[in-house]
C-alpha cells in the first residue's frame, strides 16, 4: 500500500510529450505542484519543456527510446525526486506493468489500479467481466482466452454476418477485420492474425457482430477510492476515419435525458466492475434503434476529455490528481449539470487534399483562435519543427456554445481564424464538415467520412474564391517575378546577395 | 503586365496596371494587396472586399489555400503563352519522379518494373507519423526504376521510384 | 422611425480597431451578419482588417483624421451598404451625435437612443436624473448646469472635506481635482476647469464628496425595446492605476447576494429612468460600510465585459446585435445565474519597471496561454506594429474558475504562459499583483494600487532567480561575444557577411 | 572563459567550461541553453530545472525579465574587470542624454538649463498613446542643453535633453 505521504505528493512527472503533457502541466501548476518533464532529442524545443518546473532527456526521437523507455523513466523519477507519474495517454498509460512498478517504487500511478488496467487491457476478459455485471455488449465469442481459428469458424453463423475479428489485446483499428461472409473468413483470420501479432506480439483474436449504422458514443466516469463513481454525461466520436476520432462532442444530439441516465448507469456499473479509480472512459457502440452495446473500457485520460470539462466546468485532469491524492470526488452525481454544448476537432498535420498524408516541417506563422467561447490545446508554437516520430495531432481545437447550432457556427468562426504555415493541416477537413448539411442534422455515423463525405460536397458554395485565388497567384507571381529581376539587376554589383535570394526561396518552398 | 491565369480548366486574363489597379477583361478592380508578418500569407483587399490566402509555389503550379479550398493555379505571362502555343501542342510531361513527402519506413511496394500504372493507384505504403500512408500515381504511365523495397527506411524527398 | 427592414440588417459596419473591433466581427460572424472593417493607415495589417470581409480606409493614423471621422465613416456605410453600426467602446461610442445622424441615415446604431446617451453623458444631468428616480448618489452638488466658482465654494463646506471637483463631460479622470480643505479650493477649480475645457470643450464642473476606501463596482445590464431590463450581476473594478482600470472581476468578493440583488434593482431603475435599450454598465462606489452611491452610467460595451460572459454564459455583443434587431432579450432576470468566478487582466503595451511607460515596436514573437479556463481577447499578432497613436491596451487575458481562488491561481498559470516579445507589457505587473496577499485577500479599494502596493513587495519569494538570471546574462554575452569574433574572423573573407551583424544587433536592440 | 556577474551588488564568479558546463565558483552545474525559435527568449535547463527568460542588452547592461521580475545584469569578462580595477577606481559617469523613448507630444518640460536636478526627478512629460508620460533624471547632476519645449512634436529616440 502506498503511504499517506506518498499520497500528498509535490512533484509530479509527465510522462508523455506533446499538448496532452502541457495540459497536465497546467493543471498541476494550478494546484501548486511541481512538474518534471521528459524530452527526447526531438523535443528539445518542446512546449511542455518550456513550461515545466524540471526537464530531462531520456533518448533519441524514436519513441521505443524514450517515451516508451519506462526505466529511464523511473531514474528520472529518482533523481528529480517525482513522488506521482502523470502517464497522459497512449506511450505508457495503458500498461499495467508500469503502473504496477511505480506501485513497488512508492510512486503514485495517477491512473487506475494495475489490477483494473489488466482486466480491461484485454478485450476479451474485459468483455466476460462487464457481461457478469450486467452490460449488455455487443453480440459476439463470449468466450475468453485462445480460440482456434476452427472455434471461431464454427461460431460465426450464429453470431451473423457482417462481422469483424478483432484482436484481444487491440486498439487503434489494428489487427481488425470486416468479414462479410464465412466463404472469405479464413483468409481474413490468417492476416488479422498477422497484424495483431506484430503489432501487439499477441495473434490472439475474437468475433463481435459489425452493427451497421452505428454510433460511437462514450461515457467519462470519475471515481475515487472511497467507492464513489459518477459519470460526467457522454461524448459523441462518430467522426472518424480508417478507427482515428476526428472530432468529438458533448452532449451527443442522439442521446435523450432518460437514454443518459440509463447508459450512464451502466457506465458507471462497468467501472465498478474492475473496481475501478480515476479517469475513465467506457466506449459505447449505439445502433440506429438506441440499442447499445459495451465496446471498451480506456483506463486513462482521453484525447477529447475537453468538451466533457466544457459543458461540466468539471477540470478532469484536476479531479485525477485529487483522486490520486486520496481524496474524495469533488462533485455528486446530483451537480453534474450538461450546460450547452461542446464540440473538438482534432487539428492533425496531415494534408486532406492529399489523401490526408502526414506532413513534417517548422510552423513558420501559427495565429490561434480566441476569443469568446474557444480554447485551444496544443503544445506547438511559431518556430516549433513537426517530425515524423510522433501522432500527426498537433491541437485540439473546442469550443463551447449554448446551443449545438451555435457550437457550430462558432467552430467555424475558429477554424477560420487559425492559421498555421509550415505544415499541412486538416483544417479544411473540418471546415467542410462544419458545412455539410448531414453533419449539422446530426446525421452520422461511424462510416459518415469515410463512405459519404467527400471534400467536394460543399464546394459549390464557394465557387466565387476562384476569381480571387486566380487574382492571388497572379500577384505573388508578379511580384516574384519583379522581385527575382531586381535582385537579377542588384547582383551584377553585388554577388553577396544571393543568400537573400536563397532565403526568399527557402520562405516559399 | 499580363498574365493568362488558369484554374481548373478555366483561364482568366488578368494585368497588373500599377501597384493598385488590376484589368481582369475590361473590368478594371483596386487592389490593396499586402504579406502578413513576412509569411506567403497575404491579405488583398478587393474592391474593398477583405481575403487572405496562403500562396505558395507547388510542384509545377501556385498553389492557393483560401477559405479551407486549395486551389491550383497556372500563372504565364502572355508572351510566354503565345510563344507556348505557336511551338505546338503540348509539351509531353516526361518522367515523373516520386519522392518520400517525408522520412518513414517502407512497409510495402506494390508495383513492379514495367508494370502499366493508372492514375490513382497505390504504388507504395510509407509508414510515418504512426499512421499507413499510400503514396499514389499522380497518372497513367509504365513503372520505370524502383528504387526502394519493404523494410528500407526512407530520407524526406528521397527519390522512391519513377513513373515514364 | 426604423423600418422592419432595417432592423434585420445584414452587413455591420464596426466604427472601430482593435480587440474590441475583433471582438464585434467574431460576433457578427457566429450570427451570419456581414462585417465591414475601416482602419487607418497605420491600421492596414490589423487584425480587425484581417477577419472583416470588407475593409476600407478611413485616413492618416492620429484618431481625429481616422476613427473619429464620423463623415467618412457614413461614406463608407453607403459605399459598402452596411445597415448597421457598432461603435464599439471609446472613440464615437457616446457620441449623441453620431447615434442621431446613424437614425437619420436609416442606419440601425448597435447601441442606446441618443436622448439616453445625452442623458447619461452630462455627468450632473445623469446625477439630477436618477437622484429622482431615488437611486443614491454621491452626495454633491445636487443643481444641473453652470455653477460659478462662487457657487461651489459656498457649497463645499457643506458636501464636506476631501472632495472631488469633476468635469460634467468627463471621463478618464480628466478635469478631476482632489480637494483637500477650502484653501486650496480655488485654485484647483480653475486648473479643473481649464482641463475639462481643452479635453471635451466645456469647462462646467461639479462636486463630489471624495468616499474612501472606495470600491468602484458597475452592473451589467441589457435592455430590450419591449421594456424589459435585467442585470448580469456585477463586476469588481477596484484595480486601477490613474484612473484606468488594470484588472476587472465578477463576482466582486465585497457583494453578497442580497446586496447584489439589492444594487441590481437600483442599476435596472437608473436604466429605465433614461429608457434605456441595449447595453450598458452603472458605476457604483461602495464604502466600507456597504453603503453604495451611484457614480456614472456608461453608455456602451464595456471593455471589461467578458468576465461578466463568463460566469453568465451570455454573449453580450450577440445579445447587443439582437436587440439592435428589434428582438426581445433571451433572458428573464431569473434565468442569469452566477456560476464561478472570473477575472480579467488588461495587457497594456507598457513598461512596469519604468513608470508605466508605454511602449511601442513590432511585436516579434507571441505565445499565448491557452488551455482550459483559458480567453484571450486580442488584436495583435506576431509581426503587427504597435504605433503610438492609439490606446496601450493590447489584449485582455480573461480567465475562469470555480471559485476566486481557482480563477487567481489559473491567472498566474495563463500570465506565466504568455510571452510577447518586441514590446514592453505590463504582464509582470498583474504577476506581481496575483502574488500580492492583500489582493487575494479581496482587501483592496481603488487607491490600491497607486498607495498600498508596489513591484517589490512579492520580490523576495523570487530570490532565486537572481542566480539564474546572472547565469542566462552570462551565457547570452558569451554567446555573443564568441558570434562576434566569428563574425570578425568570416568577415576577413566576406564584407557582406556585416549585414548579419547588423541583424543580430537589431533583434538584440 | 571566466566572467564576473553583478546583479544589485551582488556579483557571481562564473565559469564556461564547455558548451555544457559551467563553474560557479566551485559548483559544476550541466547546462542546456537555447534560444526559442530565433528570438531573444532563451531556455536553460540547469541541472535539470527548465527556466525561461527574455534576455537582451538594454542602454548600459544585460536586462534579463524572468518569471515577471527584470534583473539588470553586468557582465564582464575577469580580465577586462581585473584591468578596469588595476585603472584605478570609478570611470565619471560622463553626460547622460535623454531620448524619447517613443513619438509624442511634449506637454511640459519640467526644468531649466543649469538647474540641479535629483536622482527621479520629473524632467519632461511626454504625450503618446492618450496617456502623459513622466521622464525622471537616472541620477543627480545639473541640466545641460534642453533641445525640446511644450507643444512640439518629437519622433522615437530623439534627444530631448542632457544631464551633466
Amino acid at each position: 500500500m502506498t503511504t499517506k505521504k506518498t499520497l500528498m505528493f509535490k512533484k509530479v512527472l509527465v510522462a508523455n510529450r506533446g499538448e496532452i503533457a502541457v495540459r497536465i502541466i497546467r493543471a498541476c501548476r494550478e494546484l501548486g505542484i511541481g512538474t518534471v518533464a521528459v524530452f527526447s532529442e526531438a523535443d528539445r524545443h518542446a512546449l511542455h519543456v518550456r513550461y515545466a518546473d524540471e526537464a530531462y532527456l531520456l533518448g533519441p526521437a524514436p519513441s521505443r527510446e524514450s517515451y516508451l523507455r519506462s526505466d529511464k523513466i523511473f531514474e528520472v523519477a529518482e533523481k528529480s525526486g517525482a513522488d506521482a507519474i502523470h502517464p497522459g495517454y497512449g506511450f505508457l498509460a495503458e500498461r499495467e506493468d508500469f503502473a504496477a512498478k511505480c506501485e513497488d517504487l512508492g510512486i503514485t500511478f495517477i491512473g487506475p489500479k494495475p489490477s483494473s488496467i489488466a482486466a480491461m487491457g484485454d478485450k476479451g476478459k474485459a468483455r466476460a467481466t462487464v457481461i457478469k455485471a450486467g452490460v449488455p455488449v455487443v453480440p459476439g465469442t463470449e468466450d475468453v482466452g485462445n480460440m482456434t481459428d476452427a472455434d471461431l469458424l464454427r461460431i460465426a453463423p450464429s453470431i451473423g454476418f457482417p462481422l469483424l475479428i478483432k484482436a484481444t489485446a487491440g486498439g487503434g483499428g489494428k489487427g481488425m477485420r470486416e468479414v462479410k461472409n464465412l466463404d472469405e473468413m479464413q483468409t481474413l483470420l490468417a492476416s488479422a492474425r498477422r497484424e495483431a501479432e506484430s503489432s501487439f506480439g499477441d495473434g490472439n483474436v475474437y468475433l463481435e457482430k459489425l452493427i451497421e449504422g452505428a454510433r460511437h458514443i462514450e461515457f467519462q466516469i470519475l471515481a475515487d477510492s472511497f467507492g464513489n463513481v459518477i459519470h460526467l454525461g457522454e461524448r459523441e466520436c462518430s467522426i472518424q476515419r480508417r478507427h482515428q476520432k476526428l472530432l468529438e462532442e458533448s452532449p451527443s444530439i442522439f442521446i435523450d435525458d432518460e437514454l443518459r441516465e440509463k447508459m450512464g448507469n451502466i457506465a458507471v456499473k462497468s467501472a465498478q466492475a474492475v473496481d475501478y479509480v480515476n479517469a475513465g472512459t467506457i466506449e459505447f457502440l449505439v445502433d440506429k434503434d438506441r440499442n447499445f452495446y459495451f465496446l471498451e473500457m480506456n483506463t486513462r485520460l482521453q484525447v477529447e476529455h475537453p468538451v466533457t470539462e466544457m459543458v461540466t466546468g468539471v477540470d478532469i485532469v484536476a479531479e485525477q490528481i485529487r483522486i490520486a491524492r486520496g481524496r474524495q470526488l469533488s462533485y455528486t452525481q446530483n451537480q453534474i449539470k450538461i450546460n450547452g454544448h461542446s464540440i473538438e476537432c482534432r487539428i492533425n498535420a496531415e494534408d486532406p487534399f492529399n489523401g490526408f498524408m502526414p506532413s513534417t516541417g517548422r510552423i513558420t506563422h501559427s495565429l490561434l483562435p480566441t476569443g469568446p467561447g474557444v480554447r485551444v490545446d496544443t503544445g506547438v508554437y511559431p518556430g516549433f519543427e513537426i517530425t515524423p516520430f510522433y501522432d500527426p495531432m498537433i491541437a485540439k481545437l473546442i469550443v463551447w456554445g449554448e446551443t449545438r447550432a451555435q457550437a457550430i457556427l462558432r467552430m467555424r468562426r475558429a477554424l477560420e481564424e487559425y492559421r498555421i504555415v509550415g505544415v499541412r493541416t486538416n483544417i479544411p477537413f473540418h471546415q467542410t464538415l462544419m458545412d455539410s448539411h448531414r453533419f449539422m442534422g446530426g446525421q452520422f455515423d461511424t462510416r459518415f467520412v469515410e463512405e459519404r463525405f467527400s471534400m467536394e460536397d460543399v464546394m459549390e458554395v464557394r465557387t466565387i474564391d476562384t476569381e480571387i485565388a486566380a487574382i492571388l497567384a497572379t500577384l505573388v507571381a508578379h511580384q516574384q517575378t519583379e522581385r527575382n529581376a531586381n535582385i537579377v539587376r542588384r547582383n551584377e554589383r553585388d554577388t553577396s546577395n544571393w543568400k537573400w535570394v536563397g532565403r526568399w526561396e527557402r520562405m516559399h518552398r | 503586365m499580363k498574365y493568362i491565369t488558369t484554374i481548373g480548366g478555366k483561364g482568366f486574363e488578368i494585368e497588373i496596371v500599377d501597384e493598385e489597379h488590376i484589368l481582369i477583361g475590361t473590368q478594371l478592380y483596386e487592389v490593396d494587396f499586402k504579406s502578413v508578418s513576412g509569411q506567403p500569407v497575404f491579405s488583398l483587399i478587393l474592391n474593398g472586399k477583405s481575403h487572405e490566402a496562403f500562396v505558395y509555389q507547388g510542384e509545377e503550379d501556385w498553389e492557393v489555400l483560401i477559405r479551407g479550398r486549395q486551389y491550383q493555379v497556372k500563372v504565364e505571362d502572355e508572351r510566354e503563352k503565345r510563344l507556348k502555343t505557336a511551338g505546338g501542342g503540348d509539351i509531353t510531361d516526361g518522367e515523373f519522379h516520386l519522392k518520400a513527402p517525408m522520412p518513414g519506413l517502407v512497409v510495402v511496394v506494390m508495383i513492379e518494373e514495367g508494370q502499366e500504372v493508372k492514375k490513382g493507384q497505390v504504388m507504395l505504403i510509407l509508414e510515418s507519423m504512426k499512421m499507413q500512408n499510400e503514396l499514389k500515381s499522380p497518372r497513367d504511365g509504365i513503372m520505370g526504376r524502383v528504387r526502394v523495397k519493404a523494410g528500407e527506411s526512407v530520407e524526406q524527398r528521397q527519390t522512391l521510384l519513377s513513373v515514364q
